[in-house]
């Protein structure tokens, strides 16, 4: 009987036009020909045949797949937490009136700038027993020292996680910036007032304000966790052995290298109901949050 | 632009207060006493922090420089922080000019005005389209705008690998394969899910009043997003600027499919260098051509950070 | 000129339902002033006159047409917002423009308008800072200059003067009077202050937690108070209360308690009283006589507990029997603090509430 | 009348490989085409580019893949012309060895043009690091290697620079597979998919002589690229490296000559097989007679003896027919060119005898046992399965 | 206990200097409100006095210690924000408490003070919202609240009851007043609302452009303000005021103009006249006696042109040659718009300032 809301302009309706071609045409469609895909028995090229589950079949029984998923699980949470951290961290640093903020921040985004195929190859050789760390201090006289961990089959991940972060926070630094510059004046007279140490007012007060930026920099990351594959091809090949594989290297090969194109589907497929399990109840929380609350 | 670089001297003057170290910016003639020694342990504190981890970040940089101007049979050696004992920039010449990226021998710099016309198109096209989106879901809320919205998001998860094929189809049966506006229809696709979710969460911070004063006033879904949300926007425009300039730049995969051959983007000549499999390799060209490519991105992040506006919503709402 | 009309209102808020079932009727050009305890609602009101906010059932009539679903844009209204929401990329200037520029305004009438609005709030020399560099009251000023630029046919103010000295508010009263007439628009406005509801007033709200309580002109919700929550908000001090009974005493009717007995014989009862009746008796300050009896009540004694000199006069606080009585006083005698003094209601002036429903009698 | 123009896509772009494409672009060019030349790094990446640019309508007029099954999805979808008129002029079931031939010729068809051919398990060994760890000749079993590489490490070098990569592992264990196994039981392995080969004793026999090698490699191994572990070699840090022919590129870059600072050889004695793998030119299908006529102009050039000398020379190969002059080849070429002729050593690599994903399955059993502390038995298991295409 | 003394003060903000040259002596324990037109100075100078903005010059003395350049946490100071400030994503328990929490109060007490002030604001409903939920009345009363919870030695308020209704004020008001006497702190209150300041006030510091004018208690400031801003800022309306010259005619002195002449040979001048005068007369609304000469000035006509009804008075608009008076009318007597009516000037209650320097005589 009664409309539920307002008019919306039209003009919203046109302006989200692009939006909606592109997710009609390009994401909805990508998402059902690579489900149609994943259940053919495609090889280099998408074959039109219906092959039931077997492509699941085949991906659950691959050690290697199932080895990538815990491995991104493990890469993931400690990728996120620590970006998170250090890029907040450093964004809160660089607040500090600073001199030569724009070197600094410079210093910090330009990992993000450099293709990982050179910088990779540095890791690796920078963390590489032979050459890099642990010789340098054996050089300098500690001989016991070891830093092995990229020839490490238990430590390899971590390596990963130690680029990549160094890669990644410095844009996570420009988005808690960007947020930072944007809490108002009078919260921090206010707290200053209140005595409120400065620790204390970017934990309890800004943090909380920076909502949005955080949330936007947690998708953010965890889109890179779900496709990372630059870093592990420049540093490990997912080695030593499959000890630092990830499924978006396994869908990359079966795509190209090992050309079946059915199970890198199939894998695709697998990957994003994952990635739907883990954010729905986050998206769900939060909409319920914002219904009752703000 | 001018104008944002004004409100940024401003804001700067008048909120100095709440950063003690500010104190002495503004300059006037007569002695004044110092609110604070500068130098206390807080402060070197935070310089401290800034300065060992600009060392940490610095670390691979430093490798990568000195091995950019080593010879390779220093390389070879295999010491790594080493400086080097024969210093040349024969590799930074050779990666600019004249590395060999299959028969063509003329470094990176051949690609290099592909590379511009591929990111400044896209990244604008890209960063209005997802500003768009933002505050489209953010104050308007059309119909079915948030159901949308999810499945761009879930998109982002897909391997931009796996979507290639598909694309390619579509692109090809409108004619648009292989051009310029091609590459950037790909580019704007590919950076809609990240720059839509910026753009709505920023907005989402922003005093909701302000949006309904500019209703009162008679602005409809245009007017208001352009005379007043975009000047709010500078410091999450620099974001997304980074990003997608970053992300274009440094893309060479969907450059190579979908630019064609007439629009390569000097990231292909690039990887071309770097990349190879089975043939020598010659570290210190790969390690020039990598800083020199990235040097845009680098110069943009220098030059970005007056953008990053403090207190840009500030004296818009009382409570 | 548009009227505005309010049936069955009824707001939510998240989980609060701010308003219940409000009736408004505002004539085309009538100037009425919207008056009520902290967080009853007010500008839940205005916003949702504004159409700024969604309705959950009730219908909003403006210009004789129905309005509730209608675009903001559409609705012909101004708003000053309680707390301002200036644009704070622009400066003083195109935050009173912006609205005009949008409707194409041609540019003369843009700055003739803006040079007016900005004369009369002595915006002139502020014209080009941006709102984070202005004070409270400025960014005030800022916020009503936006809204009577667009001379609209219903301006909605919420508490537009709150923040801005007394001189400087006495004049823009005057200026706002003038403009309602000028422009003939239909103005609704939220204010506590009850200096401005009085002399602004054509009509006046009084109301509580969602609901109009009295909707009549400042003079008869100021003499006849509707209810007792209504007597007692208006007025500084409010009235002061006395709880008590009725008695007819041989044509004649009396008000008793413990220590107090008045003859309100004269009263204009709405009602024909019938037998004893709970009730309480209201008379405002400025009708009980301190110092002698007027001879129009029965003078009674109390003793002075404070003394607040309001430059003009003076209020003395007594306490009678335990209860805080304030009392006007305009001459100079002397007077002073714990001290007794006798004091005298005009019982011509009183008003009487029933006990229970507290509705006046 | 114009030149035949011909878009080549490919993925040698080292200056190496450049040079080579070089020959072949101006031998094309003298012959009265146009070489528009298409480099993209990486196999992968160049052949998902020819199958991208095929989709997409804007097919090149050759592209380079490896000599083996990757173009057969190809075929089979009908994407490639066959270029059958200038193999059967040219004789190529004649001059080419009987590995290449299977790969190219699909239910009788010619469809691709082979360019060169690469040995991918050759044993590069430093003189210095030789000459250190006291070793004077070249080994010619696989016990006397494994001596040598003992002694190297009594001496104090890394015996076996080794790039701790699949690809790397694989070459490393086809090599060792080839020697110690015999070419038959590679052949009833690889190309037969015998199971009962697979799970013989004999296999299992491969699989501990190879890990055997993992005691003689040093601890920075895993992720090292190939080129990494030939500086070791190069520096005469490492004594002996076992990789493709392309190799010599890198000790070339280093101004180190075959024969006099380093040494190369095939395998162990007189009849060692020999590996053949190689890269091939394939032609995506197309109507426009130009395009055809140059495809089959570009499969006659690049096909031709000066052409293809000219190229092997540049990028480290041979030729894949034994009629050219040599003068131009190094020493290990010269070698190579020599041991073709006997055919009965040839032996063709993996990739050729099954699909890219066999092949892939394959690698992963190998890692896996390589870098984990599986035993011979499992692995077996798994190569087993591997190869039977679960 | 506290106090604050301010010397030699300057601020700059952005280009502007705010405030040029200020002293101030605040003493231990006193009530001091600050008034002053829109933009004077008034906040800036509070922001100063907590050590939010930075002085160009001069010093800040705050319990006897230099504390120009001291921590805004070191000084001992609470603050109520003009805009309330508060901390978007705290309920208002958690904003009132987070400052006691930080430092460290036993739980115990926080739970006292914080629900102590929440029954004074009347927020005991609301303690579990968050501010964006609050109507604006809500709001500042939560930041008076986060304010008094600290319980200070130096309180300052930034017109804390701006947005509240009258009647609540009218509670805070007397509520603030206690809380001082209880705490003894130093206020320092920054108030438009006239009533607020005399109630409130000690003493008074009258501002203007960054310059205190008088600093002195109410009533003083209210009856001999020192200059002629000081005389027109204060009252509502304002003090009427007659341009004109002072004339001694043997041993009496006079104000004359056009129209009007006055015995002024009672006041108390500062200094002994010399000669003649350029002078400006200034008398209060309520001194004005509307209706009948009352015997002491001399009555002179002029006609009625708006009558502002007040409750408990009407103010009477009279047009005087051109020139605006108001008058107070106390008592019931027939006053029509438009119709001619006598006056005249109380004269023992009038102000005399100099015609040049606006100074007081
Ligand atoms: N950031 C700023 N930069 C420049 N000028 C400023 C800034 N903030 C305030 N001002 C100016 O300083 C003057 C004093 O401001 P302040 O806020 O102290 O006034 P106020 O007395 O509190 O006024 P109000 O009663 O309106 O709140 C004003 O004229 C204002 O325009
Ligand atoms: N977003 C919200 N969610 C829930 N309740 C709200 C929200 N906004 C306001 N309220 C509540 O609704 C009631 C009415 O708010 P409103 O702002 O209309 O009050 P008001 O009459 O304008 O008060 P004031 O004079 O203090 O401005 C208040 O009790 C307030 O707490
Ligand atoms: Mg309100
Ligand atoms: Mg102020």
């Amino acid at each position: 009987m009664v409309k539920k809301r307002q008019n919306v302009s039209i003009a919203a309706y046109i302006a989200i036009l692009p939006m909606a071609l592109t997710v009609l045409l390009a994401y909805l469609g990508t998402m059902l020909w690579t489900a149609r895909v994943s259940v053919s028995s495609s090889r280099t090229f998408p074959a039109s045949d219906f092959v039931g589950a077997s492509q699941y079949v085949r991906l659950f029984n691959n050690e290697r797949w199932l080895l990538s998923l815990q491995n991104v699980a493990v890469y993931g949470v400690l990728f996120i937490a620590l970006c998170l951290i250090i890029g907040f961290l450093l964004a809160v640093f660089i607040d500090q009136k600073v001199m030569a903020e724009g070197a600094l921040r410079t210093v910090f985004l330009y990992p993000y700038a450099m293709s990982f195929v050179a910088t990779g190859l540095i890791w690796q050789w920078i963390l590489n027993p032979e050459l890099g760390i642990q010789e340098v201090l054996h050089k300098l006289g500690w001989a016991g020292a070891k830093f092995d961990w990229i020839v490490d089959q238990d430590m390899a991940i971590y390596t990963i996680v130690i680029a990549t972060v160094w890669q990644a926070s410095g844009l996570v630094m420009a988005l808690m910036l960007s947020g930072l510059r944007g809490v108002d004046e009078e919260i921090w007279k206010a707290a200053r007032i209140d005595g409120i140490p400065r620790w204390r007012v970017y934990g309890s007060i800004v943090l909380p304000m920076l909502g949005p930026s955080v949330s936007t920099a947690f998708v953010l990351l965890f889109v890179m966790v779900v496709k990372v594959f630059d870093a592990v091809v420049a540093m490990t090949q997912g080695g030593p052995g499959t000890a630092s594989e990830v499924p978006a290297k396994f869908i990359m090969d079966y795509l190209f290298g090992r050309a079946n194109i059915g199970l890198a589907s199939a894998a695709s497929i697998v990957l994003l109901l994952t990635v739907l399990a883990i954010v729905a109840p986050l998206y769900f929380v939060r909409n319920r949050r914002a219904a009752m609350g703000a | 632009m001018g104008q944002v670089v004004k409100l940024d001297k401003t804001e700067a003057a008048a909120t100095a207060a709440p950063h003690p170290a500010a104190a002495n910016d503004a300059s006037i003639p007569a002695p004044r006493p110092r609110r604070k020694p500068s130098w206390t342990p807080a402060r070197i504190g935070v310089y401290g922090f800034l300065i060992v981890a600009a060392l940490f970040f610095l670390l691979p940089l430093y490798v990568m420089l000195v091995t950019s101007v080593k010879p390779m049979e220093e390389i070879r050696l295999g010491t790594l922080f080493a400086l080097p004992r024969h210093f040349t920039l024969e590799p930074w010449a050779q990666a600019w000019s004249s590395a060999c990226t299959g028969l063509e021998c003329n470094g990176i710099k051949g690609g290099f005005w592909n590379s511009v016309a591929i990111v400044v198109p896209s990244t604008i096209l890209s960063i209005a389209i997802g500003a768009v989106n933002g505050y489209a879901l953010s104050f308007w809320r059309p119909r079915g705008a948030g159901f949308l919205f999810a499945i761009l998001m879930m998109g982002a998860f897909i391997p931009v690998q796996v979507m290639i094929y598909p694309l390619v189809r579509v692109l090809a049966s409108v004619n648009l394969f292989s051009s310029l506006p091609g590459i950037i229809i790909i580019h704007t696709i590919f950076g809609m899910p990240v720059m839509t979710l910026l753009f709505r969460n920023y907005y989402a911070a922003l005093p909701l009043e302000l949006f309904k004063a500019a209703r009162i006033d008679g602005g409809g879904f245009w007017r208001i997003f352009l005379q007043l949300m975009l000047p709010m926007s500078t410091p999450v425009i620099v974001v997304a600027v980074i990003m997608q300039v970053t992300g274009i730049w440094n893309d060479f995969l969907l450059g190579l499919v979908f630019a064609g051959s007439e629009h390569l983007p000097m990231t292909v000549q690039l990887n071309n260098i770097i990349n190879t499999t089975t043939g020598e390799r010659l570290y210190n060209v790969n390690m020039a051509a990598t800083i020199l490519t990235s040097v845009v991105p680098l110069a943009l992040y220098f030059i970005s950070g007056r953008w990053f506006v403090r207190g840009i919503a500030s004296g818009a709402v009382k409570g | 000129m548009s009227n505005v009309a309010i049936r069955n209102l009824q707001i939510k808020l998240g989980e609060n339902k701010v308003i219940e079932s409000l009736n408004l009727d505002v004539k085309a050009g009538e100037f009425v002033v919207l008056l009520g305890p902290s967080g009853c609602g007010k500008s839940t009101l205005l916003h949702s006159i504004a159409g700024l906010i969604d309705t959950s059932a009730g219908q909003i009539e403006i210009g004789g047409k129905d309005m509730t679903w209608a675009d903001p844009k559409d609705r012909g209204i101004a708003l000053v917002f309680q707390s301002y929401a200036l644009y704070p990329t622009m400066n003083v200037e195109a935050n009173m423009s912006f609205g005009l520029r949008i409707n194409g305004t041609p540019k003369a009438e843009i700055a003739r308008r803006v040079s007016r609005a900005s004369d009369m709030l002595q915006l002139g020399p502020l014209l080009k800072r941006k709102p984070a560099n202005l004070s409270g009251g400025q960014r005030q000023r800022v916020a009503i200059g936006r809204a009577i630029v667009r001379e609209a046919d219903v301006m909605l103010f919420d508490e537009p003067l709150s923040n801005l000295d007394a001189k400087l508010r006495t004049e823009l009263r005057r200026e706002l009077k003038q403009l309602h007439k000028q422009l003939g628009a239909t103005m609704i406005y939220v204010t506590h202050d009850q200096v401005e509801a009085m002399t602004l007033a054509q009509r006046m709200a009084v109301m509580k937690g969602g609901v109009v309580q009295q909707f009549d002109t400042p003079d008869v919700i100021y003499n006849t108070p509707a209810n007792l929550f209504v007597a007692t908000f208006l007025g500084s001090p409010g009235m002061n209360l006395f709880k008590g009974e009725l008695e007819q005493q041989g044509g004649r009717v009396l008000f008793k308690n413990e220590h107090l007995s008045v003859d309100v014989t004269g009263y204009p009862f709405q009602a024909p009283l019938t037998g004893k009746h709970a009730c309480v008796l209201g008379v405002r300050p400025e009708d009980i006589d301190v110092g002698h009896g007027d001879g129009v009540g029965q003078a009674v004694r109390a003793s002075v507990s404070l003394i607040e000199a309001m430059g003009a006069h003076r209020v003395v606080w007594l306490d009678f029997h335990g209860t805080q009585i304030a009392g006007i006083v305009q001459d100079q005698q002397l007077i002073e603090t714990e001290k007794e003094i006798s004091f005298s209601i005009r019982s011509y002036r009183i008003s009487l509430f029933d006990g229970a429903s507290e509705q006046r009698l | 009348q114009a030149p035949l123009k011909a878009t080549v896509i490919h993925w040698w772009t080292s200056g190496g490989e450049s040079a080579a494409v070089k020959q072949f672009a101006e031998a094309y060019n003298k012959a009265g085409g146009q070489w528009i030349d298409q480099a993209v790094a990486g196999a992968d990446q160049s052949r998902a580019t020819t199958i991208n640019r095929i989709v997409g309508g804007n097919a090149p007029t050759a592209a380079q893949f490896n000599t083996s099954k990757q173009f057969r999805d190809f075929v089979e979808q009908g994407l490639l012309n066959n270029v059958d008129d200038v193999a059967i002029a040219g004789k190529w079931d004649q001059i080419m060895p009987p590995s290449i031939l299977q790969a190219i010729k699909i239910n009788g068809h010619f469809y691709a043009a082979p360019v060169d051919i690469h040995m991918p398990a050759w044993f590069f060994y430093s003189k210095a690091a030789y000459k250190k760890a006291g070793i004077a000749n070249e080994p010619q079993t696989w016990e006397e290697f494994l001596t040598q590489l003992a002694k190297l490490k009594a001496a104090g070098v890394v015996p076996l620079a080794f790039g701790g990569q699949v690809w790397q592992e694989k070459i490393t264990f086809d090599a060792i597979f080839a020697m110690v196994g015999g070419a038959d039981l590679y052949l009833k392995v690889y190309r037969d998919r015998d199971q009962k080969a697979v799970m013989s004793p004999q296999f299992k026999q491969v699989l501990v002589e190879f890990k055997k090698l993992k005691g003689f490699v040093d601890a920075g191994s895993p992720g090292r690229n190939w080129n990494d572990a030939t500086a070791m070699v190069v520096q005469g840090k490492a004594g002996v490296q076992i990789m493709g022919d392309w190799a010599k590129g890198e000790f070339a870059a280093a101004k180190q000559v075959a024969g006099k600072d380093f040494g190369c050889y095939p395998g162990f004695g007189p009849k060692a097989p020999y590996i053949v793998a190689g890269d091939a030119f394939v032609f995506p299908k197309t109507n426009d007679a130009n395009a055809v006529k140059a495809q089959k102009l570009l499969a006659n050039v690049v096909t031709s003896p000066a052409a293809q000398v000219a190229f092997a020379a540049r990028k480290g190969a041979i030729p894949i027919r034994g009629d050219v002059d040599e003068s131009q080849l190094d020493i290990c070429a010269k070698l190579g060119l020599s041991i073709m002729k006997d055919k009965s050593r040839q032996l063709p690599n993996t990739e050729m005898l099954a699909t890219p994903d066999t092949t892939g399955a394959l690698q992963d059993v190998l890692t896996s046992y390589w870098n984990k502390n599986q035993s011979a038995d499992d692995a077996q298991k798994a190569f087993a399965r591997a190869i039977k295409g679960e």
